[in-house]
């Protein structure tokens, strides 16, 4: 009985939250990586984009429940981030045409369309918050758990409870699915491979036919489509404010650094890496331990080897060890 | 006597950054006051207010100061009326305020160190709301009374936080209580799993939540309540607000709290004068009105503009002896002080400046109820 | 975020790039030339032009290669061999002269666009993709085909068994030589009308090159016209119908290849005596 | 010659702005951004020097200049007598012990060889350390953080004169950058970059958690200044009648004579690095690194030992940043850890460079003066833009409300629109490399 | 003077370099042929301290130079080329050459400020010896050409020409003639066994040109398949069957197309 109350307080406070925040980052870091391998720089603005993505779905959301449309116990918002998805797109096309298209032609120093990626993201910004204000907002609805605490420990009797939100259990499903579309389409399909050999030497592209305008085209679509389905999904398990939104670019920039940038397996691994030892390494094992041992050895302090304020200095942590040890990061990072 | 002239007044608030939610309303709450001082339009003879506002960030230091610097130098605003955090509150008055010799009252700094004991600030700082001094020594009361006993605390982790989660610890474990674990939080942050894990590891009775409610107080409350790891809290000030009834509804129920607040009738006319333009009872609305009428009835009082006159007339105007001044009643408050007569402001927050300059800490009490914040009482 | 060393994908000449390919001039002046160009294949034809801004590297330089015909360039190091390939591929702006395929007028054509009229081409440097193996290498010379290609392929292993056994390894990690031979492959699985190439045997073992001049030939023999820069310029030259030395970017020396080996001159300049 | 030309109107363009804003605003606000700029341009060459000679990708530039900040206080609060009582010296002997622990555990790892034996006694030592360090440090801490929290509870510092916190902070700097260096620099570049930036948030979050060192994000504010205090001065008969023979009332006197004293501190230091970068750059030292940020294999060929010389730099460049960040500290006489934020502290420096001209130390310090001055000037700018722009519409209408709402936010649009415009029309910066 | 014994390199389970050893004498000019991914550039790799071997041992006059990194190596006159040009890209040709000497007085941040005359007099003679270099490789036009917009052969002259601005004991050339027109490879050819005679370098030479190896090389060694295959006079290894047929081949098949 106590080794289940441990399995499940582990469970409910480390595991489940670590996973569906691992597939957030992962999503948003499968976005900086693609634009890392193929267009050859670190997008400062990914995390406004996910922004813009998330505000075009929320109001089409909000149009939505005006209009009395639901999708039953799934959030509305699925219904709407297909148009969220259209909206980022074209976003991201007018400022692809209107801003780097230059600088590739120009064929600038990666740094320079680093910065200029900054100024995008300075942009966004000011857009996001013109359009929607800097507030927080909700949309949610539907229905909020799959199964909650008090559920869960009235069913099985148990002292703990295990929540598992119908947000984290979307959150997988649909990290899923579109990792596995992703994959297929980079590695099985005439585009995608045009995307990875572009990549890899863009004027020998040019000598083979392959137009390089399309290729970035279809980059960018396929990255509003991720970042929108990850700020979405991020905004329906906590909450939307473009603040945030910014702030996530680090940790998504470390899982992308950590799984080997321009790799998108490593994109995933990253994300769950990242998420798994934020969770962990300052978790309080107390009551795991608690239930554990016998009640003479029982742990009087905290068991936590490192307090939460260093939290965020783990993952970077975490990053360095990698690095240090694994130079190109865990899935050597190759240009996709 | 004659008309056209003007003084201006400087409205400096994070309206990006952190707080950008709530400052809007603060600073619609101050130029609410300067309205109807240009509405009666006697202030000085026929004196007009205008409100400049400018960007403290709330968090950058050298970009704040180099903002009221502008203010001052610039604009030449001859009081200010902010900032909002501690931090840029500092900042500013010790890069720009003093040097400049310039009168500022913050209506929501409430860092314990921003008490000037020695007169370092020349007299020229004061702010409407309390030291968080005070605030712990509340919050222990009000939690000794329910009889809880072990608390965890989760604070913002920057000066206010920081400083509150210290003070309330000092005075709750001198009560008698114990405080499992003591776990910053940082604001705007993405994700809360990490510091609800292992304050749900801890336990205790109550969760304390000192943070902000725009930022990473209601990350950890959603974390917390989804988890099952606690279901009721402890609110301070920065939480406290409709937007954490909207938030979280009946969730929080049996959850307790305090925000700066009285029973004055005060609030309530306010809140009838603001109307649909603002949300009234938005976090430190009113202390924002209360921090803009000092200024101008001050001016008023000492006959100039000029800070280094008005500056010893904030304690008189704000204190007793003197005819109780609520909102709304600026216009009789400018008439009595202009025939020499004297006032006592208590306005929206019931004002009454202590020691160095700042609110003596009256607290509203609440808790919740089917989704509702219910006053509690007064202390 | 890359610097240096890590972000050279090609080389970095952003005449490249230019999408249209447009020269300056519309007209396209002739310099009677007494040369046999009236035939030809594909022409670059008085071109004269530079990279960027700079100065001129061609000077009214003609090139061209009649149908089933082997043409090859020779000329001292810098002398423009390599640009002139470039121009006559689109990817340098041309300040005079025109290119022409098959009868047809392409100056103002883009790489691409070129590579769909059937003109293949190698380039001197970077010419794999090196993260990508070798068989998706070939795939991508493939690219703008939309039948069936794997009788090509099949084909270019039969060439290069070499690459058939490393086909799952990443071309970046091949030797010099085997890189070279992936290049012509690539070029060949777009099954060109004519194929372009910059000094193929540079580093290939005399085995490969005898392998490869043996594939030229028979590619040629297919019908398919060669043009290709060579710096092997005796073994070259010998199995040429036409030989062009380029000296500072003008015609210097024309003839066929025999002519010009057994120039004494060209000999002692350009051949090593 | 042309060039010459150009520089000095780039130059003379962004000292005049300086000076409309002294003539449109107030001449305190010129100062104070000629003050920021000066600062601005040091950081900038600091950045330059890794970056534009060497080609390392600093992102941790928030850092150094965090701990050029600490160095300030460090230097110059006085001690606090009574926490170094409670337990000044346990905290000090708790970090030796720490420091013993890595140098124990690193000469292990260098001089035992390889096997099951060093693994287990790496382990031994460093788990060992580490409770051993945790065991004597924490109570330390406890009991200096409970010395009148409100007020101190840190040790403070060693009471010294302020001008000497700037070379510390250098030096503090340039001890953090070589360790780091020596761990991270063998990183390829995007790498590197992520690993500064994630140690740049490392050491933030020391200093804002390390109450006993720096009071944390308690902050401390009120440190002393290299310049008298407009008080002072205001308070100063034979001040106010200077200031009264030149017609100026003695408050402003005292404001502008306060921050001229600061620029011509700050401009000093920037003369003294600026010649010393550019005699390095210009010299076989700066054709040296030029190399290797071309082509470090090629480099490391010809027999020039590329780890070192990026490691020498590294920490040059870090330490200028060190100075430049304590000197900001002096100026606003406050070290607030909380303030640190990468936006404002590393990207705008970057920014500096990239827009300025990178690998070019003129180019640096203009981009340092030009990019702090629309940082400042951009708010009053969206502001105005938003009047404009609404001009046209009803006194009343929602939109209009709702457009001057937003006006704040315009800072950031402002800022990447006028970043955007720099790089668009001049993408190498305003003063190239040569 | 460098021996190399039993020498293994791995990438991953491939086996680049299978057991190398070979011993190359002080003073000679030694060719090292072999078909294409032989192990050739590799080995030179693993000598020149660019990769650390997986086994094996390389010595140079009987001290242990095994993994030691290449600037060191540089210093005790180990110097190499490199089969695809790394050339300083935005640096001019002439600095090119002039950022090769080691021990450069100006290379000491201490000197760039406080030692400035003696760095101009340094610059003088090195400026001189460089243009001198440039001319001999007929360059001297691209002296203030960036290095990263000259033609892919004059790049491969710069390379070579950076050997020649210090004394060096031991030289490798990898492939200095891929892409070099004939008539310049033959005074490089020249330039090499000067070089070696009046200046007692040792060159070690990768080359696939038979003409350019029979001119300088003796003794020449033969690499397949990361092992050395055959070893000797020239003469020896071209009559050598393994040799022919892994590397030589036995000319065009098409000679009807030439006899045409
Ligand atoms: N990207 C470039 N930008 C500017 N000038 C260039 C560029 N590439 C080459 N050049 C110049 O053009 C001239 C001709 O170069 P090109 O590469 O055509 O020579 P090449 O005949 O192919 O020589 P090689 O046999 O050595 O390859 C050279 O003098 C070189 O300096
Ligand atoms: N980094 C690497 N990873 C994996 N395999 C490699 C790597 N470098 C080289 N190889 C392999 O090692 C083998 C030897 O390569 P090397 O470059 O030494 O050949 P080489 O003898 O110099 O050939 P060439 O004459 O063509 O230059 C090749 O088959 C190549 O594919
Ligand atoms: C607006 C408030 C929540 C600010 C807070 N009281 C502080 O001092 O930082
Ligand atoms: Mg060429
Ligand atoms: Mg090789």
């Amino acid at each position: 009985m106590d080794f289940l109350n441990a399995i499940v307080a582990l469970s409910n406070f480390v595991l489940i939250p670590a996973i569906a925040y691992g597939s957030q980052l992962a999503l948003g870091a499968l976005g900086v990586t693609l634009i890392y391998g193929i267009l050859r720089f670190s997008n400062f603005a990914h995390g406004d984009t996910m922004a813009f993505g998330t505000m075009a779905t929320i109001l089409v959301t909000w149009l939505f429940q005006s209009m009395g449309i639901s999708f039953g116990p799934l959030p509305t918002a699925l219904l709407a981030l297909p148009f969220g998805i259209l909206g980022c797109m074209a976003l991201v096309l007018i400022t692809d045409r209107a801003v780097y298209r230059f600088y590739r032609q120009q064929k600038a120093k990666p740094v320079i369309l680093v910065i200029v990626s900054m100024g995008v993201m300075f942009i966004l910004n000011g857009i996001v918050r013109f359009i929607i204000g800097p507030d927080e907002q909700r949309f949610a609805d539907g229905e909020r758990f799959i199964i909650s605490a008090r559920t869960f420990k009235e069913m099985t009797g148990l002292r703990e409870g295990l929540a598992i939100k119908a947000s984290q259990g979307l959150t997988v499903i649909v990290a899923v699915i579109a990792v596995v579309l992703l994959f297929w389409f980079l590695n099985r399909t005439r585009t995608g491979k045009s995307m990875r050999a572009y990549s890899d030497n863009e004027d020998l592209a040019l000598l083979s036919g392959i137009n390089p305008e399309r290729v970035v085209i279809y980059t960018w679509l396929i990255v509003a489509a991720l970042a929108t389905i990850a700020g979405t999904l991020y905004g329906l398990d906590k909450s939307f404010k473009p603040f945030v939104y910014f702030q996530l670019l680090l940790p998504i920039f470390a899982a992308a650094i950590v799984g080997g940038l321009g790799s998108p397996v490593g994109a995933i691994a990253g994300g769950f890496v990242i998420a798994f030892s934020e969770v962990t390494i300052t978790y309080a094992w107390k009551k795991v331990l608690g239930y554990l041992m016998p009640e003479s050895l029982e742990p009087s302090g905290l068991v936590q080897l490192l307090s939460t304020d260093y939290k965020f200095a783990v993952s970077f942590v975490i990053l360095l060890i990698v690095l240090l040890f694994r130079p190109t990061g865990l899935f050597r990072g190759k240009s996709v | 006597a004659s008309h056209g002239k003007e003084v201006k007044i400087g409205i400096i608030l994070g309206f990006t950054g952190p707080l950008e939610s709530i400052t809007p309303d603060m600073a619609a709450g101050a130029e609410l006051a300067m309205t109807e001082v240009n509405d009666a339009g006697t202030l000085l003879d026929g004196m007009m207010v205008t409100p400049v506002r400018a960007d403290s960030t709330c968090i950058d230091a050298a970009a704040a100061s180099a903002a009221a610097e502008r203010l001052v130098t610039s604009d030449g605003v001859k009081g200010i009326m902010g900032a909002d955090c501690s931090g840029v509150t500092g900042a500013i008055l010790s890069n720009v305020a003093v040097p400049n010799g310039v009168v500022m009252i913050s209506p929501s700094a409430t860092s314990p160190a921003l008490s000037h004991q020695n007169n370092e600030d020349n007299g020229l700082f004061f702010r409407t709301a309390p030291s968080d001094a005070r605030q712990g020594v509340v919050m222990t009361e009000i939690l000794m009374e329910e009889g809880v006993k072990d608390v965890a605390v989760s604070y913002v982790n920057n000066d206010y936080g920081k400083g509150l989660a210290d003070s309330f610890q000092a005075a709750f474990e001198a009560a008698g209580g114990t405080v499992t674990i003591s776990a910053a939080h940082e604001d705007q942050k993405a994700d809360y799993s990490a510091e609800v894990g292992a304050l749900a590891s801890a336990g205790g009775e109550r969760l304390v939540v000192a943070g902000y409610v725009d930022g990473g107080g209601s990350g950890i409350v959603r974390a917390a309540l989804d988890t099952g790891a606690f279901d009721t809290f402890h609110f301070v000030d920065g939480m406290v607000s409709d937007t954490l009834t909207a938030k979280f509804k009946g969730e929080i129920d049996g959850s307790m709290g305090q925000v700066p607040g009285t029973d004055s009738p005060g609030a309530s006319n306010f809140e009838k004068m603001a109307g649909d333009a603002f949300n009234p009872t938005g976090p430190f609305a009113k202390e924002s009105y209360d921090a803009a009428a000092l200024i101008m009835l001050a001016m008023q009082a000492a006959g100039s503009t000029d800070p280094q006159v008005y500056k010893d007339k904030v304690m008189d105007v704000a204190n007793a002896p003197g005819e109780r001044i609520f909102p709304g009643e600026l216009a009789k408050a400018i008439e009595i002080l202009a025939g020499g007569g004297d006032i006592d402001y208590v306005g929206a927050t019931a004002v009454e400046l202590i020691g160095p300059g700042e609110s003596a800490g009256n607290y509203r009490q609440i808790t919740y109820k089917d989704g509702e914040e219910v006053t509690v009482k007064y202390r | 975020m890359s610097g240096g060393q890590y972000d050279d994908r090609g080389n970095k000449d952003a005449t490249i790039t230019n999408p249209t390919g447009r020269g300056e001039l519309g007209a396209h002046p002739g310099t009677g030339h007494a040369m046999d160009t009236a035939s030809a294949f594909l022409i670059g034809d008085s071109m004269t032009g530079g990279y960027g801004k700079g100065p001129d590297i061609l000077h009214d330089c003609t090139i061209a290669v009649n149908p089933g015909e082997i043409a090859v360039i020779v000329g001292p190091n810098g002398a423009g061999k390599s640009t002139a390939m470039k121009a006559v591929f689109g990817m340098l702006d041309l300040r005079q002269g025109s290119v022409r395929l098959d009868g047809e007028d392409i100056t103002d054509l883009s790489p691409q666009d070129r590579v769909v009229k059937g003109m293949g081409f190698v380039p001197q440097t970077s010419n794999i993709f090196t993260s990508m193996t070798v068989e998706e290498n070939l795939e991508m010379g493939a690219f703008i085909r939309h039948d069936d290609f794997r009788d090509t392929m099949a084909q270019v292993y039969d060439l290069f068994p070499i690459l058939k056994e490393k086909r799952r390894q990443p071309a970046g990690e091949l030797s010099g030589g085997q890189r070279q031979q992936v290049a012509v492959g690539r070029a060949l699985m777009t099954q060109p009308k004519v194929l372009m190439l910059d000094e193929p045997t540079a580093g290939v073992s005399p085995i490969v090159m005898d392998e490869l001049f043996d594939r030229i030939i028979e590619v040629s023999r297919t019908g398919i016209p060669i043009l290709m820069v060579e710096q092997n310029a005796r073994q070259a030259l010998a199995i040429a119908d036409r030989g062009y030395v380029l000296v500072q970017g003008a015609n210097a020396y024309t003839g066929t290849g025999k002519q010009l080996l057994a120039d004494p001159e060209v000999r002692k300049s350009f051949l090593g005596g | 010659m042309s060039v010459m030309v150009k520089n000095s109107v780039l130059f003379g363009l962004v000292g005049g702005l300086i000076v409309i804003t002294g003539f449109m605003q107030s001449w305190n606000t010129a100062l104070l951004i000629l003050n920021m700029g000066l600062i601005s341009a040091i950081m900038a060459i600091g950045v330059n020097l890794q970056w534009g000679f060497a080609g390392l990708f600093n992102v941790g530039v928030m850092g150094f200049v965090a701990l050029g900040g600490l160095a300030v206080v460090l230097i110059s609060v006085d001690p606090v007598g009574e926490a170094w009582a409670a337990g000044g010296t346990r905290v000090l002997l708790g970090l030796l012990l720490g420091a013993a622990t890595v140098v124990a555990a690193a000469l292990v790892n260098t001089r035992m060889p390889a096997g099951r034996a060093r693994t287990l006694a790496l382990l031994v030592i460093l788990v060992g350390g580490f409770f051993f360090y945790r065991a004597v440090f924490d109570p330390g801490v406890d009991a200096v953080e409970s010395v009148n929290p409100a007020g101190t509870g840190f040790l403070g510092g060693l009471g010294l004169p302020v001008l000497l916190a700037w070379p510390a902070g250098g030096l503090l700097a340039a001890g953090a950058a070589w360790l780091i260096g020596k761990t991270a620099l063998g990183l390829r570049s995007d790498y590197l970059a992520i690993a500064t930036l994630g140690i740049a948030e490392i050491i933030i979050a020391v200093m804002k958690n390390e109450d006993w060192l720096a009071r944390g994000v308690k902050n401390v504010v009120g440190l002393p200044r290299p310049v008298p205090y407009e008080i002072d001065l205001q308070n100063d008969p034979g001040f106010v009648e200077t200031a009264a023979g030149l017609g100026i009332d003695p408050v402003t006197a005292s404001t502008l004579y306060v921050k001229l004293g600061y620029s011509v501190l700050f401009l000093l230091v920037l003369l003294v690095i600026l010649w010393m970068a550019q005699m390095a750059l210009k010299s076989p030292w700066g054709r040296m690194m030029r190399a290797i940020r071309d082509n470090e294999v090629a480099a490391e060929a010809m027999g020039k030992d590329v780890t070192r010389r990026h490691l020498q730099v590294f920490v040059l460049g870090s330490a200028v940043c060190g100075i430049a960040g304590a000197m900001m500290t002096t100026l606003d006489g406050q070290l607030t850890p909380g303030t640190y934020q990468p936006l404002r502290f590393t990207f705008l420096i970057w920014v500096m460079v990239i827009v300025g001209g990178s690998g070019n130390n003129l180019g640096a310090v203009l981009g340092g003066f030009l990019i702090w001055l629309l940082w400042v000037q951009v708010e009053p700018i969206g502001l105005f833009l938003m009047q404009v722009i609404t001009s046209g519409l009803a006194e009343d209408s929602a939109l209009r409300a709702h457009l001057i709402e937003s006006a704040a936010h315009m800072r950031l649009f402002t800022m990447g629109i006028v970043l955007l415009l720099v790089l668009r029309f001049s993408p190498k910066g305003l003063i190239p490399e040569r | 003077m460098i021996v190399v014994e039993d020498v293994h390199k791995h990438f991953g389970g491939f086996h680049a370099v299978d057991g190398a050893s070979l011993e190359i004498t002080e003073g000679s000019i030694t060719g090292l042929i072999g078909p294409n991914g032989a192990g050739k550039t590799t080995l030179f790799n693993v000598i020149a301290g660019v990769l650390p071997p997986t086994s094996g041992r390389v010595t140079m006059a009987g001290e242990d130079i095994t993994g030691l990194p290449p600037h060191e190596l540089f210093h005790k006159g180990l110097l190499r080329t490199f089969q695809i040009a790394h050339e300083f890209s935005s640096m001019s040709c002439r600095e090119n050459l002039m950022m090769v000497p080691g021990a450069q007085s100006g290379e000491a941040l201490w000197n760039t400020w406080f030692g400035r005359k003696r760095i101009a007099d340094e610059e003088r003679a090195l400026r001189a010896k460089a243009d001198e270099v440039l001319e001999f490789l007929t360059i001297e036009h691209l002296a203030d050409h960036k290095a990263g917009q000259v033609s892919g052969g004059q790049k491969k002259l710069l390379e070579l020409g950076r050997t020649m601005m210090v004394d060096a004991r031991i030289v490798f050339l990898d492939e200095v003639g891929a892409g070099v027109n004939r008539t310049l490879l033959n005074t490089i050819g020249d330039a090499i066994i000067r070089l070696n005679k009046e200046r007692g370098y040792t060159f070690v030479v990768i080359e696939h040109d038979m003409d350019f190896i029979d001119r300088l090389c003796d003794p020449v060694i033969c690499m397949a398949e990361g092992k050395v295959l055959a070893e000797g006079t020239l003469a020896e290894i071209k009559a050598n069957e393994h040799v022919i047929e892994a590397y030589l081949g036995t000319g065009l098949k098409n000679k009807d197309k030439i006899d045409a």
